[in-house]
C-alpha cells in the first residue's frame, strides 16, 4: 500500500465535513419541532381555532426564515459587537454572511434556533389575537427581539465574558443551547404578549376566578411535545458542534455529557410534574406530564454541557416541579390567560435552570458566574418584557391586537380565515350530512355554493340566501335586522 | 289563512343522509324553509352492514339517517309531508319516515311571538 | 298540584350554542332542572354564511343549535317557556324558537312511577 | 288490530349509552324493531362529574344519553314503554324515562303507504 | 506519539464513511416523506376514504421498494446506456446491483426518490379510484415510467450531457434533485390519472361549476406539509451526498448553498402563496399556505446548487405564486378534480422552477442549457402523460378505474376494505354509543357479531339480521326488496 | 502545502467522530419511536382511553431512562458476566458507566432499546390496567427483565459465544439488532400481561366467542406505524455502529445489507400481510398491512446483518403471512385480550425471524448455529413468561392489576387521570355547545367550576350540584340513592 501522505490541510476538510453532516442533520431536527409546536399548541386549543394555530405556526417559519436572513442574523452581530468592550463595529462585515456561501450551513444552524424563540409566543396567546397583528410581530420578533439577546451572549455581547457586562464582572454568561437565549425569551415574550392580548372570553368569571378552556386534543398536544422532544436532541447534543476539533481531537466526552443530562432532565422533569400533579390532583395529569417533560428540557438546555449527571437530575427536577406552580400563579395571581403555560413551561424553567448552573458546574462554583448568571436572566427578562411590550403596544394602535368579541366566539379559523379545520368533525363547524351543501344539488332556496375566487358572487350568493330565508311565514322579519354578514 | 285549522304542527322525517339537500330544497319551494336538523342512526328494513377490526367482524344494523323536524302553521302539513317524502324517495328500503304531531304551543325567542305567529 | 291540568308537556326548544349554560340555569331556577340537549343544526332568518376551501367557497346555511328537550308536569310549562325564552333572547336573528307538546304517557326507568309522577 | 286505538303513537326515552343494546333487542322481541337513535346530553339526577384539564375542575353536569324514538301503530305503545323500562333498568341514579306522544299523520317514504300502514 | 503514517486509501475509507453516514441519514429522511405525504393526502379526503389514502400510501413503498429492487432501477440504467450517444447497452451489467452489497446504500437513496415520485399520484386519484387499480399502476410506475425518467436524465442517457439530446444541444438537462424527474413527473401523472378516472362524485354541478368538497383534517394535512418539509432537507441537502470528496476537498460552500436556497425558497413559497389567496379571497388561507410551502420547496428543488439565493427567492415566489392560479386553471378550465392539488404543487412548481434554473444560474445564462431545459420539461411532461394514460387505459379494460357510484357514496374504505378508519367519530360511519354493537350484548333479533375469518358465518349473520328486521310490523317488504348486501 | 503527518491516533478520533455522529442520530431515530408506539397503540384504544395509553408512554420513557441509568445497564453488565463461562464478576466495574462520560453515548444508544422494549407491552394491556400497576411493572421491566436478557445475549452471558450456553453448543446466538432480545421479549411480555390482567369488558362474549372492540383512529395507527419504520432504520442500521473501524476499514457492505434487508422485510410484510387478509377476509385490511409492515421489520431485526437479500424477503415474508394466523390464534385459543396484536407483531414474529437466520446465513447452515438459535428463543421466551408473571403476580396482591368495572365503562382518561383526551368531539365525553360548562356563566342550580389545586371545593361543587338536581319534581330521589361520586 503506498500512497501520497496526508496532511493537515486534510484533517481539517475532514474534520469540517464531519462537523458539516453533524450541524446539518441536527438543523433538520431543529426545524422538525416547528410541527412539534404546531402540535402542541392546536392540541391546547378548541377546534375552532386549529388553523389559525398552525398557520401562525407556518408563518413564524416562512416569514421568519426570510427575515432571519435578510436582517437578523446581521443585527445580531452588530449588536454583538456594539455591547462588547472594546470592539469596533462593521456593520458591512455583519451582513457579509448574505454573500457567503461558505456561511451559509451555519446560518441555518442559527435560523432554526432564532425560529423556535418565535414560535413559543404563539402558544401564549392563541385563540384571540389577530392574525395580522401577530404576524408583525413575530417579524420583530425574528429581525430584533431575538437578535439583541443573541447577540449579548452568543454573540460575544454584552453578557459574553468579552462584553461590557461579562468582562466587568469577569465571567461569562452560560447557556450552552438557549434555556434563556431561546426558550425563556420566548416563554417572557409570550406571557407579556397574553397579557397585553387580554384573556380569552370566558377564561376568568365575573369574580376573576379561572375557568379552565379544555383544548381540543390532548393526544396532539403531546404528540407535539414527544416531537419536540426528539428535535430538543438536535437542540442540545447538536449545540455540541465540534464533534471532531481541527486539531483532531474527538469530543465524545462532551457529546456524551449533553446527551445523558438532556436525557435524564427530560426524564426527571416529566416524573417530577407527574408527581406533583398526583399529590395536588389526586391524580396524575397527562398534560402536565408532558409540560413538566418539556420543562425539564428547558431547564437542562443551558446547563447541560456545564454539570454533573446529578445536577442535572436536580435541575431537571427543578424544572418538572415547578411547572404546575408557576403555570397556577400566572393564572391565579398574575390572572394572564396563557394558554398554553408557555412562561411555565419554557419561561421559568429557563431561567432557574441557567441560575443552576454555577450550583452543579463541574468546573466548581464560583462566585462571579453567579453574578452573571444572575444579571443575564435580568436583562433578558427585562429585555423580553419590555421589547414585547412596546412592540405590542405600537400595533395595538396600528391594527389592534385583539379580534371582535363575535369572531372569538365564532372561533379566528372562521373569522380570520374562513375555513373549518374540521369540516366533517366538531362542536362548532360539523356540517349534517350534505356537507354544509358543498355536494349534491344546489343549496335549497337559492343559496348556491359559489366557486372561487370572486367576492362579488360571494356577496350574491349570501344576500339570495338570506333575502328568501330572511322572509318567514310571518312576515316580519327585516326591519330589525342587524347588517347581514357573510 | 287555517292551514292546519289554526293549529301548529311538527313535521319529523327520517331521511337518507344524501337526500338531505333535496329536502332542504322542497322544504324551500312549498314555503317552509325553516327547519332542524340532526345526525341520528336508525334500524328498519335496511338490510346489516358488515364492518371489519383486524379481521374480526362485526355488524352495523344502525344505518346514518338525518332527521329532519320543521314546524308549521300556515303551509299545510300534509302539502309539508309531501315535499319530504317526494325529495327523498329512492325506492330503496332505508328511505325512511314522515311523521306529524300535534304542537300545543309555539314562542319566537327573538321577538316574543306566540301561536302560529310564532313558526 | 294540577300546573299543567295533570297533563305531562314536552316543551322543546332550538336555542343558540352559546345560550344554554343561560337556559340550563333558568330551568334550573323555574324548578325544571331535568333536560336533555343535543347538537342540531338549522335554517331559520339567520344568513348563511361562506366558507372557503382551498379558495372555493361554500354556503353552509344550516347554523348550528343546541335542541333542549324538558318534560315537565307539575310546573306550568308556561313557565318553561318564559324561562327559556328568556334566557336565550339575545334580539339577533337566529334566537330560535320553543314549542310545547303534549305528552300522553310517562314512566320513569328506574322507580317505574308513571304519568306525572314520573317526570 | 286496534292496539293503540288504531292510532299511532312516538315512544321516545333517554336511557344509558351502555342500555343501548339490551334495548334493541327487547323491541325486537315486542314485536317493534324499527327504531331511531340519537346521542344526546342530560341532566337529572345524576351527580355531576368533574373533569381536570391543566389542573384546573369543571363540573360536566350533563350525562352523555341515548335518545331513542320508536313509532308504533300495531304494537300497544304501552308494551313499548315496558320493554325500553326493563331493559334499560339498572336501578341506579341515571336510568332515564320514557314518554308516549301522539301521532297525528305518518308516511312511509319508498312505499308512500299513510297512517297505521306507515308505521 | 508515534504512530504509522496515515495513506491516502485511507482518506478514501474516511471519505466514504461519512458519505455513508450522510447518504442514509438523509435516506431515512426521504422514506420519512411517506407518512409526509400519507397525512397530507388523509386531511385533504373525507373521512369516509382515510383507512383507504393510508393503505394506497402503505402499498405505494412496501410494492415500490420490492418493484425497485427486482426492476426499477436496473430499467433506469438500461434506459440511460440505450439514450446516450454511444453507449453499449449491457443488461447483466444493469442488473448487477441485485447481488453487489456494496452499492446497497445507493441503492436504498435511489428507492426512496422513486417512491416520492409514485406517492404523489395517490393525492391526485383519492376518493373514487379502485384500490386494485390504483396498485397496479404504481407497480408500473416504480417499474417503468419513474425509471426511464430517471435513465434519460441522472442515468446519462438522452437529456443528459452524454445523451443523445444534451449531446446535439450541447448541454446536458439540469435538474438537480428532481423538480420534474420526481415531482412534476408525479405531478402530471397525477393530473393525467385524475383525467382518466374522471371527478369525485359532486365535484362539478350539471352546469359545470367546480364544488368543494373540503377534507376532513386542515390540521392532518399541515402536519403532513411540515413532514415532507422536513424530509425534504434529505431530498434536496442529501443530494449533495459528497461532503467530502475523494481527493479530501470539503463540499461546506455547495452544502451550504442547497441548504440556504431550500429554505428561503420554502419560506417565500408559503409567503407568496398566503398573500396571494389574501389578495384574492379577501383572508390569508392555512391550506394554500401550506401548498404554497411545498410548491416552493418543488420548484427550488432541482435549482437549489445551481442558482444564486436571490434567485431562489425569486424560484420561489413563483412557486408559491402559481398555486392557486394553476389551482384553478385545472379546475375550472380542464375541470380535472386533481383531490390534493397534486399538480399545482408538484407538476407545474417543478417545470417552472426547472426552466428557471438557467436565469439564475450561478454559472450565468446559456442559450443551450435553457434549450436543453425546456426539451427536457417537454420530454418529460409528455412521456408522463402518454405513459400514464397508456397504463391506465388498459387497466380500464382489465380491471376498471373507477368503484361503482354507491361504493363511492358510502365511502371507500367500507367499500374496499370493509372498516371504518374512525369507528367513534365522524358524520359517515360515528356508531351511536353501542359502537355499532361490538360491545355488550347480542345484537338484537339474531344479528350476531361474527369473529374474525369465516366469511360463511358473515353471510349468515347478515340474512338472519334482515330477515328479521326486514319484516316490519306492515308485513309487506320483501317482495321488492334489491338484493341484500353485507 | 507543508503540513503536519496525520498520525494513527488521529485516525483513531476521527473513526470515533464518525462513529459517534452516527450513534448519536440513529439513537435520536430510535427515540423518535416512542411517539410511534404512542399512536400506534392510541388509535388501537377507544377515544376515552387515549390519555390513558399517551401518559403510558411517556411515563415508560422518563422513568425508564431514569431506571436504566441507575440500575438496568449495570444488571445487564452483572448478568452477562455471571452467566459468562469464567468470568469474574465485578460489580464496581458493571456500574462504573455511571460516572464516566466517555460512556454516555453509548449508555443512550443502550437505553433507546431499552425503552423500546419495555413500551411493547403497554399496547397489550390497554383499556383496563390500573395505571399504577403498570408504572410498576415498565420500571422492573427496565431494571431487571430487559436487562437479563441483554446481558445474556449482547452482554456476553448465557448465549453468547463466550457465554455458558454458548461455548457449550460451540456458537454464540445471534440476534442482530433484538428481534428476540427487544421485541419478541416485549410481546411475549405483553402477551402474558394481557393473559394476567384479564380482557376487557365485552372482547368476549359469554359462549367465550370474540367480539371486536375497534380503536378510535385506524390514522393514529398507520402513522404510528410509518414513525416506527424510520426509527426502525435506526434500530437496524445503527445497529452496524462500526462505519469506519479503528483500523480504517469502510463498513460499506455491511451497512448496506442491513440497509437492504430492512427495507425488503417490510415492504414483503406488508404486501404478505395484505395479501393474507384478501384471501382470508376478501378484501385488503389496512390494520393488517400495518401490522405485517411492521411484523417483517421485527423478523428482519435479528438476522439483517446476517442473511442474503433473498433470505431477507423470504423472512419478511414469514413475518408477514404468520401476522393474522397468529393473531387469531391469540384471540380464539389462548382467548387473550392482546389489544394491539403484539405478540403476532413483536413476539412470534421475532422469535420466527432468529429462528430462521442459519437458514439464509450468508456465512452458510451450521446445526451448532441453529441449536444455540433455538435454545436462545426458548430461553428469552421462558423468561419473558416467568419474569412477567412473577413481577405482575406480586403486583396483583399488593395493588391489583385492574380497574373496577366502572371506571372501564368510563374510560380510564376520567378514572385514572380525571381528564378527556378530546373534550369537544366523541361518543363518550362530548361536551355539547356549551363544554361542559368551561366556560359562560356559572353552571345552572349551583353547580360551579372550581379552579385548580382545592379538593375540598371540588368536593363541595360535586355535592351543592347533586343536591339540587338530585331533588326532582317528584321529590323522590335521595332515600335510595347510591353514594355521590365526583
Ligand atoms: N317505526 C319507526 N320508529 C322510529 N324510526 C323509524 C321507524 N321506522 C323507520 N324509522 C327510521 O327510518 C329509517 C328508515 O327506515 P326503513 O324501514 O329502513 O326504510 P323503508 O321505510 O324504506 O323500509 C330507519 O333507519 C329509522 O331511522
Ligand atoms: N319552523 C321551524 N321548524 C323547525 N325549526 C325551526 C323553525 N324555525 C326556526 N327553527 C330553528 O330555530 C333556529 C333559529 O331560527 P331563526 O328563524 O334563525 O331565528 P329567529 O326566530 O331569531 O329569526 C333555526 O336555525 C332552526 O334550527
Ligand atoms: N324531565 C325531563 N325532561 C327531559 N329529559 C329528562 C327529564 N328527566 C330525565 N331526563 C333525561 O333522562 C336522563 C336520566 O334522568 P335521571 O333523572 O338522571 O335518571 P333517574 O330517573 O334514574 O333519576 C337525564 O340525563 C335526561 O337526559
Amino acid at each position: 500500500m503506498v500512497g501520497t501522505l496526508l496532511q493537515a490541510t486534510d484533517v481539517a476538510a475532514i474534520s469540517e465535513s464531519i462537523r458539516a453532516v453533524w450541524v446539518l442533520v441536527v438543523s433538520f431536527m431543529i426545524f422538525f419541532m416547528q410541527p412539534g409546536f404546531a402540535l402542541l399548541e392546536a392540541g391546547q386549543v378548541r377546534a375552532k381555532n386549529v388553523a389559525n394555530v398552525v398557520m401562525k405556526n407556518m408563518m413564524d417559519w416562512s416569514l421568519g426564515v426570510l427575515t432571519y436572513f435578510v436582517v437578523g442574523l446581521g443585527v445580531a452581530t452588530v449588536v454583538g459587537a456594539l455591547t462588547a468592550s472594546g470592539t469596533a463595529v462593521d456593520v458591512g462585515a455583519a451582513f457579509r454572511y448574505v454573500d457567503d456561501p461558505g456561511s451559509w450551513i451555519d446560518w441555518l444552524f442559527g435560523a432554526v434556533f432564532a425560529m423556535t424563540a418565535a414560535t413559543i409566543v404563539s402558544g401564549a396567546i392563541a385563540e384571540r389575537m389577530k392574525f395580522s397583528a401577530y404576524v408583525a410581530f413575530t417579524v420583530v420578533m425574528v429581525a430584533v427581539i431575538y437578535p439583541v439577546v443573541q447577540g449579548i451572549t452568543w454573540g460575544g455581547g454584552l453578557l459574553a465574558a468579552e462584553g461590557v457586562l461579562g468582562s466587568a464582572v469577569g465571567a461569562g454568561y452560560k447557556d450552552f443551547a438557549g434555556a434563556t437565549v431561546v426558550h425563556a425569551l420566548g416563554g417572557i415574550a409570550g406571557l407579556t404578549a397574553a397579557y397585553m392580548v387580554g384573556p380569552r372570553k370566558g377564561r376568568f368569571d365575573a369574580d376573576g376566578n379561572a375557568r379552565p378552556i379544555p383544548g381540543h386534543s390532548m393526544l396532539l398536544a403531546v404528540l407535539g411535545t414527544l416531537i419536540l422532544a426528539f428535535g430538543w436532541y438536535g437542540f442540545n447534543v447538536g449545540t455540541q458542534a465540534t464533534v471532531l476539533t481541527t486539531d483532531g481531537a474527538f469530543m465524545g466526552e462532551e457529546l456524551g455529557r449533553v446527551a445523558l443530562n438532556t436525557t435524564l432532565a427530560m426524564g426527571v422533569g416529566a416524573v417530577a410534574s407527574t408527581a406533583t400533579t398526583t399529590v395536588l390532583e389526586g391524580k396524575p395529569d397527562p398534560l402536565f406530564a408532558a409540560n413538566g417533560l418539556l420543562a425539564g428540557l428547558v431547564a437542562i438546555t443551558g446547563a447541560c454541557i456545564h454539570v454533573t449527571w446529578w445536577g442535572a437530575l436536580l435541575i431537571g427536577l427543578v424544572g418538572g416541579v415547578q411547572t404546575p406552580f408557576v403555570y397556577r400563579w400566572v393564572v391565579d395571581s398574575l390572572q394572564i390567560d396563557d394558554v398554553c403555560g408557555v412562561f411555565a413551561v419554557h419561561g421559568s424553567a429557563g431561567f432557574l435552570g441557567t441560575l443552576l448552573i454555577p450550583v452543579f458546574d463541574t468546573a466548581g462554583f464560583s462566585l462571579a458566574q453567579m453574578g452573571i448568571q444572575v444579571l443575564g436572566v435580568l436583562v433578558i427578562g427585562t429585555w423580553g418584557v419590555l421589547a414585547t411590550m412596546g412592540v405590542l403596544g405600537v400595533l395595538k394602535v396600528a391594527v389592534g391586537l385583539r379580534v371582535p368579541e363575535a369572531e372569538e366566539d365564532e372561533g379566528l379559523d372562521l373569522s380570520e380565515h374562513g375555513v373549518s379545520a374540521y369540516p366533517e368533525f366538531g362542536a362548532e363547524d360539523a356540517p349534517v350530512a350534505d356537507g354544509g351543501a358543498p355536494e349534491g344539488s344546489p343549496v335549497a332556496d337559492g343559496g348556491r355554493v359559489v366557486a372561487g375566487e370572486s367576492e362579488a358572487d360571494a356577496g350574491t350568493a349570501g344576500s339570495d340566501e338570506t333575502g328568501t330565508a330572511g322572509s318567514d311565514e310571518t312576515g316580519t322579519a327585516g326591519s330589525d335586522d342587524p347588517e347581514e354578514v357573510n | 289563512m287555517a292551514a292546519n285549522d289554526g293549529e301548529v304542527k311538527l313535521v319529523m322525517a327520517y331521511v337518507r343522509p344524501d337526500a338531505l339537500a333535496a329536502v332542504k330544497q322542497a322544504l324551500a319551494e312549498v314555503g317552509a324553509p325553516s327547519l332542524t336538523v340532526s345526525n341520528v342512526r336508525g334500524r328498519g328494513s335496511q338490510p346489516a352492514k358488515t364492518e371489519r377490526y383486524r379481521g374480526e367482524e362485526y355488524v352495523v344494523d344502525l344505518h346514518e339517517k338525518v332527521k329532519v323536524e320543521c314546524v308549521v302553521a300556515d303551509v299545510p302539513a300534509g302539502d309539508v309531508v309531501d315535499a319530504i317524502a317526494d325529495a327523498a324517495h329512492s325506492g330503496e328500503k332505508g328511505d325512511g319516515k314522515v311523521f306529524v304531531l300535534p304542537v300545543e304551543a309555539a314562542r319566537q325567542i327573538r321577538t316574543g311571538k306566540e301561536g302560529p305567529d310564532a313558526v
